[in-house]
């Protein structure tokens, strides 16, 4: 049951990427492909804590908790060249 | 608990081959410099990445001795560390290479103005 | 008492994950590029941390890195999100037609 | 099982945003991408159990590398059209 | 049209080899002889808990060492190439957009924040993933953060100057205490190991491993703060 | 010493970041998390925490709680909205930007308000100068400043008013 409920959880995770990566690939604006890109971090914090959870080990956390701290900073590069800010 | 099939390791191979191709591909044909360097560090995430896979060993886990795989079961449960090693230099040493890539582009922007390729033409003979 | 914490978990993390697949959804459906912002931030932020309250309820030992990473998620997201959305419209990023009213254009170019 | 559908799936993404930045139409675009094939590579790394490398990737792609590019972008704007 | 149809064709024998290569490849499921070694020797010699830690700092600590210099020697060119274009005054930045309250008040929010990660990251080098890289990359881009928030902010470069070669110093010094007390170069067993697993463990490598965080920290920050007071052109 | 003081919060969020990275309350972790977040906090003594500022008494923390406790329900709320409208076919939008006004001064107050209004229904902060917030609203209801303010700020400024005073 728990396997299932699980593999459910990891395809839901995959559909979300493959929407997110449509959206990166037709654009239009580079802003958008942005909000993709930051969306798929995010969705990166939480596949890295379902593969923590697979293999059973917890230290993989740390990864997850590097992502969650620096993912934004890409993010933000990008709106302050956009808004010529660098 | 969730095993990794032979075809995952395949896969994430297989990934890294087309990646180098990719960059090699890209660092050919393009004309923009600093297209050029964008291509070189993609082939240089593949690399890393065939590295990686060849170092995987089935059925077995992270190198790191916590209480997951204790001490005595280590040499039955994880696996080879000596590619981690190795590629976690190349990617720290990867990004030096990039900045000095693109230290030479904004140089190179400085002084001709341009980033075609094909109109740096000093050391062609 | 374990197992039903676990499959409590499993659920919770399922619910996160379709909460992620929604706002792929909206980045996909979407109009215009705030409205994309807006989905893919808050779906995501409550999707990352309800799936991350389901890994602690599965794996309680892992509890107070969760916790932190929640944490950072719910910081971070937010700040990211506001700043592209005020940079995008600096650069006069194009707005859906159903766009009733912009009161920070009529502001600046007052 | 399920890790190796995640692969296949990355793998997937991976070709794809690799494709965008070689054959993407701006500068800026192609950079974003490869940010992108760092960001799943990261996560390719964890599932083959290096978690070193995985946070490598992941705390320099994350923020620095696309620093740099787009720091350098930004200032040869001009060059890009040429 | 034939310099395309000869990277084509040099992409296609690369590719080539590389079908070879990967057709003939099936995963291992036993350690080589070298790879048992490290699993079985590394915890009781030096007392890690994370072998790849084990690997950079003390099996391979040399290699590490010739590392840490080729970055500090990037850091260096990227400065020396970028020198002539360095702004005298803070006047020339007027043209940059600031980032806002939000980001602002953000960043002095989460900048300490990083700052502890990184030190988390470094500090417990021989536990978890992680390590001096890692952990100084982080460091880093605490500094990025700042950057962004305020182009114009400028970064003592005495400081980040002392900070990097005060660590480089003393890590070279710490190899060769490891002449003098213990088996040879860089060898970490001049302090005790300790109980295994905890922070306090495992010798000399996390003292070296922070040594290692704060060098390549303080590196890639004199990038950052080289690459960010060049003239705009 | 007033430096010191204004060290004091920073010094305490880090050190208590720091027990909670590492799960533990070993000797050896406490130390090093002392020195650590010692160091950082008089490096960076002008930076900020959720502390700061925050006024200490039973009333404070009591709509600290107040406000983590409206602030989940929203977020809740939030995403329930905006599943119904990304799932409907029709996508019943009517996006527009309007202006709110805000009483806060404390800038870790107006951050966590700006943040609030972001993962709250439908709203999303693109820009905040002065006392004016311009905010992005999905389904705007009114233009006007007074009844935006109303419906988008009112809601976390009770809270983070007594919070931040």
């Amino acid at each position: 049951m728990v396997e299932l409920l699980l593999s459910l959880a990891a395809l839901l995770i995959g559909v979300a990427l493959l929407f997110a990566l449509y959206r990166f690939v037709r654009g239009p604006s580079p802003a958008d492909r942005v909000v993709a890109f930051d969306v798929m971090t995010i969705i990166a914090v939480t596949a890295i804590a379902l593969i923590a959870l697979l293999e059973g080990r917890g230290i993989y956390l740390d990864v997850a908790l590097v992502y969650a701290l620096l993912s934004f900073l890409g993010v933000i590069v990008i709106a302050r060249y956009l808004e010529r800010g660098l | 608990m969730d095993a990794l099939s032979p075809l995952a390791v395949h896969a994430a191979m297989a990934t890294g081959f087309l990646l180098i191709l990719l960059g090699f591909y890209g660092v050919l044909t393009q004309r923009n410099i600093l297209r050029m360097v964008v291509a070189f560090t993609l082939s240089t995430t593949g690399v890393n990445l065939v590295i990686i896979a060849i170092g995987y060993t089935l059925r077995r886990t992270a190198p790191i001795l916590d209480e997951a795989v204790p001490l005595a079961e280590a040499s039955a449960r994880i696996i080879d560390p000596l590619p981690q090693a190795l590629v976690l230099t190349a990617i720290v040493i990867g990004l030096g290479i990039t900045a000095l890539m693109l230290a030479y582009v904004y140089k190179i922007y400085q002084v001709r103005r341009t980033l075609d390729i094909g109109k740096l033409s000093e050391l062609k003979w | 008492m374990a197992a039903l914490l676990e499959l409590t978990g499993a659920m919770l993390l399922v619910v996160g994950a379709f909460f992620l697949l929604l706002g792929g959804l909206g980045l996909v459906r979407m109009p215009d590029l705030f409205n994309r912002i807006q989905a893919g931030t808050k779906t995501t932020t409550l999707g990352t941390v309800l799936s991350l309250l389901g890994v602690a309820l599965m794996e309680p030992q892992w509890g107070w890195k969760l916790l932190l990473i929640a944490l950072f998620i719910l910081f971070t997201n937010p700040i990211s999100a506001q700043v592209l959305a005020r940079s995008a419209h600096r650069t006069g990023e194009a707005k859906s037609c159903k766009t009733v009213v912009d009161r920070l254009e009529e502001d600046q170019q007052a | 099982m399920i890790l190796t559908g995640m692969t296949l799936l990355l793998c997937l993404v991976m070709i794809g945003a690799a494709l965008v930045a070689i054959l993407g139409k701006g500068l800026a675009v192609a950079i974003l991408a490869t940010g992108l094939v760092s960001l799943v590579a990261s996560l390719l790394f964890l599932i083959l159990a290096a978690p070193d490398v995985a946070m490598t990737e992941a705390a320099i792609g994350s923020g620095l590398t696309t620093f740099l590019f787009f720091f350098v972008l930004g200032r040869v704007r001009g060059g890009e059209h040429d | 049209m034939i310099k395309r149809l000869l990277a084509l064709l040099l992409i296609g024998g690369l590719g080539g080899v590389f079908l070879l290569l990967w057709l003939d490849f099936t995963p291992p499921t036993e350690l080589n002889e070298v790879a048992r070694y490290y699993a079985e020797q590394s915890a009781p010699d030096l007392g890690t808990v994370n072998i790849t830690t084990a690997i950079i700092v003390t099996y391979r600590g040399l290699d590490t060492l010739g590392e840490v210099t080729v970055l500090f020697l990037s850091a260096a060119v990227v400065g020396m190439v970028l020198v002539r274009g360095r702004r005298r005054t803070a006047a020339t930045a007027e043209g940059l957009v600031s980032g806002g309250e939000l980001l602002a008040s953000g960043s002095r929010l989460l900048v300490p924040l990083i700052l502890l990660l990184g030190v988390y990251i470094f500090v417990n080098g021989h536990l978890t993933p992680g390590g001096g890289f890692q952990g100084g990359a982080i460091l880093a881009s605490a500094v990025l953060l700042m950057l962004l928030a305020d182009p114009t902010r400028r970064f003592s470069h005495r400081l980040i100057t002392l900070v990097e070669s005060s660590t480089g110093l003393s890590y070279v010094l710490l190899g060769v205490v490891g002449i003098v007390l213990a088996g040879g170069f860089l060898d970490t067993r001049i302090l005790p190991l300790g109980e295994f697993g905890t922070l306090f463990s495992a010798g000399a490598i996390p003292l070296i491993y922070s040594l290692i965080g704060l060098k390549v920290g303080a590196e890639f920050a004199s990038m950052l703060a080289n690459l960010s007071e060049t003239e705009a052109l | 010493m007033t430096k010191a003081r204004q060290a004091g919060p920073l010094f305490g969020a880090l050190l208590l970041v720091w027990i909670l990275l590492h799960g533990s309350l070993q000797w050896q972790v406490v130390v090093v998390g002392v020195v650590v977040a010692a160091m950082i906090a008089l490096l960076f003594s002008g930076a900020a925490t959720p502390l700061h500022g925050f006024r200490r008494t039973q009333a404070g923390l009591r709509a600290a709680f107040g406000y983590l406790g409206y602030f989940f329900v929203e977020l809740v709320r939030a995403n329930l909205k905006l599943a119904v409208i990304i799932l409907s076919p029709s996508l019943p939008i009517r996006p527009g930007i309007v202006k709110v006004r805000t009483r806060l001064t404390n800038p870790v107050a107006r951050l966590l308000l700006a943040n609030s209004i972001t993962l709250t229904p439908g709203t999303l902060s693109v820009a905040l100068e002065g006392e004016w917030l311009y905010v992005h609203w999905v389904t705007v209801v009114s233009d006007e400043v007074e009844e935006a303010t109303a419906e988008i700020v009112a809601g976390f400024e009770r809270y983070l008013e007594v919070m931040y005073g």
